[in-house]
């Protein structure tokens, strides 16, 4: 299980998360955020694989991922 | 004619071809690269030379290259940019080689930032460079003007064999105003025989060069270069004069802060307050004469700037005690209002010697 | 007669095209016309604005401090310019784009939805024109006609056929702001 | 047990970047912090930034910072180091500011193999000032000083900086890295973190030249931009490690 | 103590040692580059760093990483070098950074020659870099002094948080005169809490900066630092007054300049003319005040430099009116005579306005 | 018959050099001047030179010269060249001139491949100025500003800038020659040759990087100063031709 | 046949052409000239091959050399 | 007393360092000294120049434009700064080096085979002690225990074997100019 986390205040909705999720569960919303841009959000958390794809290629570090870990 | 809406740097690239010049030199920097944008369009259709050089130092010798070869060359920049060129200066101005330099100011001192200043005066006029020398100064207040004082920048620089400085600030290179440019008509340029380009049958060769071992050589070019400036001061000074019949209180700006001041002028006359103003359109030669005559009629004079205060050290000089000078400046790329400069106005009416 | 019109918002939505616009057809009418840009580093993409001066005189300063009409196209803009304009003086807000009120009551305020107007004409880039129409109905500083003379100037010709889609959205802004006024 | 898995560098403070959408300049600069932080070299490190789009990145790296003059990074990192040989000292520096005006500070910073760690982020373009032409900007590129593409015979061809830097004896370290996808983000983190520990172990000056993209002066969205630069950059710019100090010594 | 000979240039750099300077950035240039040779063989033995630098630019950039971690730092130039290193300076003066740089004047302007000159007072005095902002500018004019000047240079420095300039010319850095130097003496450094050296524990990173994007900001660090330099001003003024008791012609002249004046006014006191000297040794603050004060009771001022004339205008804006100032100067390295400076001021006994 | 078979060039004027007894200086200005003889361009050509000891070098060249500040001669050249493009422009610099302060300035020069030739004079120091440090000057090296011998720590690499500009598309021709002895001053003189036909014919920008000798600041005999930079220079700064435009173009 | 003529005033005495001179026919005069260096001259004027190696290396362009040559 | 001393000749006869020996001496004495070198870009190894002024005031220019005593080592030195001496001056030379005579009539003028003297006394390095003796001599601005005591401070202790030579040439030189004066 894994979940990923937007500071959607941040977003700046150039989509780059959005290419390089292998799921592609992330959308622009439809609302505009403070800045004026429609920010990228995960529809279909529980698809969601926590490979950080998206975070990694997030000019803005707006992502945070968590993801099921075995206890060491 | 009829008129077209210009961006004040526009107009210089506009201004130059105008007035015969085919050779640009520069690096980018805000707010003046709208003036090599336009000109990376416009030198390639009329056969000219538009070349963005690795930094202001490189662009100042490529001019110094191009004006030895007998070019009609300029070069623009912006305060940071002008500080590193003023070695280049120093050396044109040694090997008397024409050229326009572009200064369109901005907020210092370090990288301060792009908003619209005055504080590169002294830079300009007292020798910012190494060495004693001055540098005819220009300072346009509108579009329009620009494009009027593009051909005076380059028949100076020839005539003279001098580089000359066109000085303005971001809001002079910003603003769009409506301009006549008048038909582009052949530009008559004076022979130079002195250019460095290959001897073609001459049989002596011409040296372009600032390097004066003997101190009496070096000395006596010295005395030359201030003949000419006294030449150029008797001659060149140029200045406006804004309703200075009578006035008490004349103000003194340039460029920007001289359009701010006429309306506060007009508004301190619709209050019965007389006031008037000088606007030196040539800041080297600086006008000096008319300023010491208004002197002796006027009860004092405010000189306003967009700096902490620098051309009122000139206003100063040709006062020379005759009445008090005050200052009133913003500066950092901050524009004095019209509001502010009447209130200055209005404290100098009861009293006129605060401080 | 001094016009001091401040255009404010992002890059992209034809703020300072639009000012140029006017300046250009104040100077179609010999009157004294300035424009300039905001042009800070802000974000890129970012905030845009413009000052436009239409004058019977000479204009000193072309920085427009203190608007004597102010026309918004953001939030941000609208917050941060709706103290800065004059007693007396007139907000227009692209209510299509910003739906806050404006907290002064000592300024004449109109919301023009120009976006959805601009769709009813049948072409979304003509909102600003259709701010133009109602900024012009109420000023009076310029003709419509000629902003459309401008047009033909600045418009490239491969262009010229949004023309008559301009003028529509010119005519429909007077017409509202008529109304509204 | 749910652990964070990636998160926002200790490195970086909490201020949102200014950069336009899509900009890969955040990208790197999170790449950075991510290095620092590994290295737990934060609260002993100085950063230097440029003039360029990423001359407020004093505001985002959570170390001292200098904001330098256009070009003159690596003379003021050299003041640093010379002055506190016990830093960790690192350049952020745009391809104007590196390549063009400040051409002879990175040669010779290199030369004198300083140890401080350059971060060299080559957009092919001058961001900050509106799209100029850079010295990286390649044959054919359009710009606002190349408005018909850039032509050899006006402008002269593209500088390969890792490639001209790799001649001189002085340099340690110096490697191509891209960051137009998750891989090759990766990638240049590795190589960034090299470049960091060279300066360490004190091998010497070590300089990381990154791909970058510029959607708002290229013209076009950011995805756009990382597929133009993966087409057209690396073919010019080959990536890989072009000097590299012997693991022995 | 017993006295050792030395060179001026020498003396510079075992100076700034003895302030505690132990960094040096700098590119040779004659006639100044007995310093960094110096400095090469010293700074080693004592732990210290010489670098020399690819370029002036380079050089003032280093000073500004090296001031901005701390350190007492010193670069030095003649004068071309001095030109390139304008942006430099002005972002030091942005930053509030303090170093000591150093200006060997040589004859210009161009490459001009080596020999000694001092026509370089505006663009340390006035600001030769771009933005509003003042240079605090020593001016020695034996071996000696400069030891004693070195110390102070960097004292006000730190102080003031400003770049400090030494300025001198080439005989100033080239001959050798007797100097006491008395113990090195551990020095005592205020501490620097706002340098960039690591936070370490400190938990908010510290920032060496001169960009203000804001205007309003912008003009805040301008109006700062001006409040400093009114501070400098009113408390740092330096001079020297000789044989100034009834002086009725009163020389001005700093360095080289004013030690022929020294002893034009003792052959003219010789004389029975009553000749003074004003030695500004600060030319920037200018002593302008102690100059306001002879002006009351002078005929004339008589203002003596190795240049075309430059601070004989702030001279004049001292004098304001007061009283004529004459100027007499030679240049490109031209030194002028005891003998010659004797006859100008002879010619202002009978009459006092040539010109 | 009695034939001269060598003779002042006439593209010298008939001043003596003021350069010291036995400097290289003087044989690579004759090179050149003979070059300008052999092709007839003395007319045609303009010629800029340095800040270094052959800063009077435009009292020897029977040409249109210019006097550049330091570093500079390739932008000047920049802004002659394109000034007058059917002029021959040669610049004449020497290793401080060139490597140091003008590193920039002949990079881009390069870079763009401006259509001019540039003698670059590696001697190894800064002779003008008293024999401080240069770029070029060997690890172990003793001068003015490294007393104790060029220390690699403190002092970096010697730059080896034909190997340098090679990394370069603009540059068209590159080439190592030395003048230690008369073999070697043909094969320089053929370098040099090359370099001008090479801008006359457009192909780009070329240079000819001389090894020079300063016996005043190495403090040697001239003959000993040739031995030494056969036998320190050489292997340091090989000999050879870097680059070359391809025959057919 | 071969002459080699040296421009006595201009030499420095800094002796590259005798140590290339393969006849090892130069030396340094006794005398001093105007600028205070003992000048190259040649002493077996005979020996001379008119090789021009003296003249190559001679960095202030003090020597010319004639050759008697086949009539063209 | 004020004495301008202007010491000319060739780069490496060892000129700018016999000046500061003089200034030096002046130096123990107490007296006001300076010492400066001409620093143009002459030849390398060409001309050196340099000029010594001792006084019992403070020195104005360090300068020696108007040399109260010129020592020349070359006949180009000579032709250059014979006219600057002033007049009742004198003009010491090194006649081993150069032949030529002093066209003026109005200053003194001592011919010092300084070379030769300097190869008696087996120590061919000691020529221009010879001239300083000459001038000490003449002048009486210093003495020669000054200079003695100079060079220990000047010279690096391995070269203080060379101390009795000099000595000696200082006062074969002194001996020379009393005979000769
Ligand atoms: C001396 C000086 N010259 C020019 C400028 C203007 N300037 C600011 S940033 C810049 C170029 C930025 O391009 P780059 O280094 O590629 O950085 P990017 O914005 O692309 O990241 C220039 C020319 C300046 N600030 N200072
Ligand atoms: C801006 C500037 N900086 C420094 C100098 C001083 N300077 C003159 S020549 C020179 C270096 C000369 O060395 P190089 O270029 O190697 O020529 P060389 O004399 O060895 O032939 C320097 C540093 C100067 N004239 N101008
Ligand atoms: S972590 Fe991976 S799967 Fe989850 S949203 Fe991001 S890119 Fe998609
Ligand atoms: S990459 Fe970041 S900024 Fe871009 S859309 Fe995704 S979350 Fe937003
Ligand atoms: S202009 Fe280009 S480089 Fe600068 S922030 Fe925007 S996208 Fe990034
Ligand atoms: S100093 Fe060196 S390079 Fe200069 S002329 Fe003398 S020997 Fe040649
Ligand atoms: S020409 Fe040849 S043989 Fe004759 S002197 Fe010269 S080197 Fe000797
Ligand atoms: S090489 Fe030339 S200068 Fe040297 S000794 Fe021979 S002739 Fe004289
Ligand atoms: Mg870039
Ligand atoms: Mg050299």
């Amino acid at each position: 299980m894994a979940r990923v986390t937007f500071r959607e205040e941040r977003c700046k909705g150039c989509e780059l998360c959005i290419a390089v999720c292998p799921e592609k569960i992330i959308v622009l919303a439809e609302h505009i955020n403070a800045m004026g841009f429609h920010p990228a959000t995960v529809v279909e958390q529980e698809k969601c694989k926590g490979c950080a794809m998206c975070a990694r290629m997030c000019p803005d570090v707006v992502i945070e991922v968590e993801r099921e870990v075995a206890e060491a | 004619m009829s008129k077209i809406l210009m961006k004040g740097n526009e107009a210089i690239g506009e201004g130059a071809i105008r007035a015969g010049c085919r050779h640009f030199f520069g690096y980018p920097i805000t707010p003046q690269s709208e003036l090599p944008h336009y000109l990376a369009k416009r030198m390639p259709e009329i056969g000219g030379v538009f070349l963005q050089a690795e930094s202001e130092v490189s662009a100042i010798n490529m001019v110094y290259g191009a004006a030895g070869a007998g070019m009609r060359v300029m070069t623009s920049s912006s305060s940071p940019g002008l500080s590193l060129m003023q070695e280049g200066i120093s050396y044109l101005v040694g090997a008397e080689l024409p050229c326009v330099i572009v200064n369109i100011m901005r907020g210092g001192p370090g990288l301060g930032n792009i908003a619209p200043a005055q504080s590169d005066y002294f830079q300009s006029t007292k020798g910012g460079g190494h060495g004693d020398y001055k540098l005819i100064t220009l300072a346009p207040e509108s579009v329009q003007e620009i494009i009027d004082l593009m051909a005076k920048a380059f028949d100076l620089g020839d005539q003279y064999r001098t580089p000359v400085m066109l000085l303005g600030d971001g809001i002079l290179g910003q603003m769009m105003e409506p301009v006549e440019l008048g038909e582009i008509q052949e530009v008559k340029q004076a022979a130079k025989p002195w250019a460095a380009t290959g001897m073609r049958g001459r049989g002596k060769p011409n040296i372009i060069n600032s390097l004066y071992i003997d101190p009496e050589d070096c000395e006596n070019i010295n005395k030359k270069l201030f003949a000419k400036y006294a030449q150029i001061a008797a001659k060149e000074q140029m200045w406006e004069e804004y309703q200075l019949e009578g006035a008490e209180i004349v103000l003194t700006a340039y460029g920007t802060a001289a359009r701010i001041c006429k309306s506060a002028v007009d508004k301190a006359r619709a209050k019965g307050i007389k006031a008037g103003l000088i606007r030196p359109i040539t800041l080297w030669p600086f006008p000096g004469s008319v300023i010491a005559r208004a002197a002796e009629t006027a009860k004092c004079f405010l000189t306003v700037e967009m700096s902490m205060g620098q051309m009122v050290e000139d206003v100063r000089l040709a006062v020379n005690g005759t009445c008090p000078v005050y200052f009133y400046g913003r500066t950092g790329g901050v524009v004095p209002l019209v509001s502010d400069v009447l209130a200055e106005i209005e404290k100098l009416v009861d009293g006129g010697d605060r401080e | 007669m001094l016009e001091e019109i401040l255009i404010a918002g992002f890059g992209g939505q034809g703020v300072l095209s639009t000012g140029q616009l006017l300046a250009n057809a104040g100077m179609i009418e010999d009157k004294h016309v300035a424009w300039i840009p905001s042009y800070g580093p802000e974000m890129r993409g970012g905030t845009a604005n413009c000052g436009v001066t239409i004058s019977d005189e000479p204009i000193s300063s072309p920085l427009v401090t203190e608007p004597t009409t102010l026309i918004v196209m953001t939030r941000p803009a609208l917050e941060k310019f709706e103290k800065a304009v004059v007693p007396g003086g007139r907000i227009l807000i692209n209510s299509s784009l910003v739906e806050q009120d404006v907290k002064r009551d000592d300024v004449t305020v109109l919301k023009i939805p120009a976006n959805q107007i601009a769709e009813e004409i049948g072409n979304p880039r003509v909102a600003n024109s259709v701010i133009l129409g109602a900024l012009i109905k109420l000023t009076g500083i310029v003709t419509i006609e000629s902003v459309v003379e401008s047009l033909k100037k600045v418009l490239p010709p491969r262009r010229h056929n949004m023309i008559p889609a301009n003028r529509e959205a010119l005519e429909r802004g007077a017409q509202l702001a008529e109304e509204l006024g | 047990m749910m652990k964070k898995v990636f998160t926002r560098p200790k490195a970086l403070t909490d201020k949102p970047f200014h950069y336009c959408p899509g900009c890969t300049h955040g990208i790197i600069h999170r790449l950075v912090a991510e290095v620092i932080d590994e290295l737990g070299v934060a609260d002993n490190t100085v950063g230097v930034c440029p003039v360029g789009c990423s001359v407020f990145a004093y505001n985002y790296f959570n170390v001292d910072m200098f904001q330098a003059s256009h070009g003159r990074a690596p003379a003021v990192a050299t003041g640093i180091k010379r002055s506190l040989p016990d830093r960790v000292v690192f350049t952020y520096q745009g391809d104007g500011d590196l390549a063009s005006i400040g051409t002879a500070e990175i040669i010779h910073a290199a030369a004198r193999s300083e140890k401080f760690t350059t971060i060299f982020v080559n957009n092919a373009v001058y961001g900050m000032t509106g799209g100029q032409m850079a010295p990286t900007t390649l044959l054919g590129q359009k710009t606002t000083t190349t408005p018909k593409g850039r032509d050899k015979e006006q402008a002269g061809f593209p500088v390969k900086v890792a490639e001209m830097l790799s001649t001189l004896d002085g340099a340690a370290y110096v490697a191509r890295v891209s960051v137009h996808n998750p891989t090759h983000v990766n990638k240049a983190k590795k190589a960034i973190k090299k470049a960091f520990e060279v300066q360490i172990s004190g091998q010497g000056f070590a300089l990381v030249e990154v791909l970058s993209t510029c959607p708002t002066n290229w013209g076009m969205p950011p995805n756009e931009a990382l597929k133009w630069l993966e087409e057209n950059m690396i073919p010019y710019y080959p990536l890989g490690i072009y000097k590299e100090p012997a693991e022995v010594k």
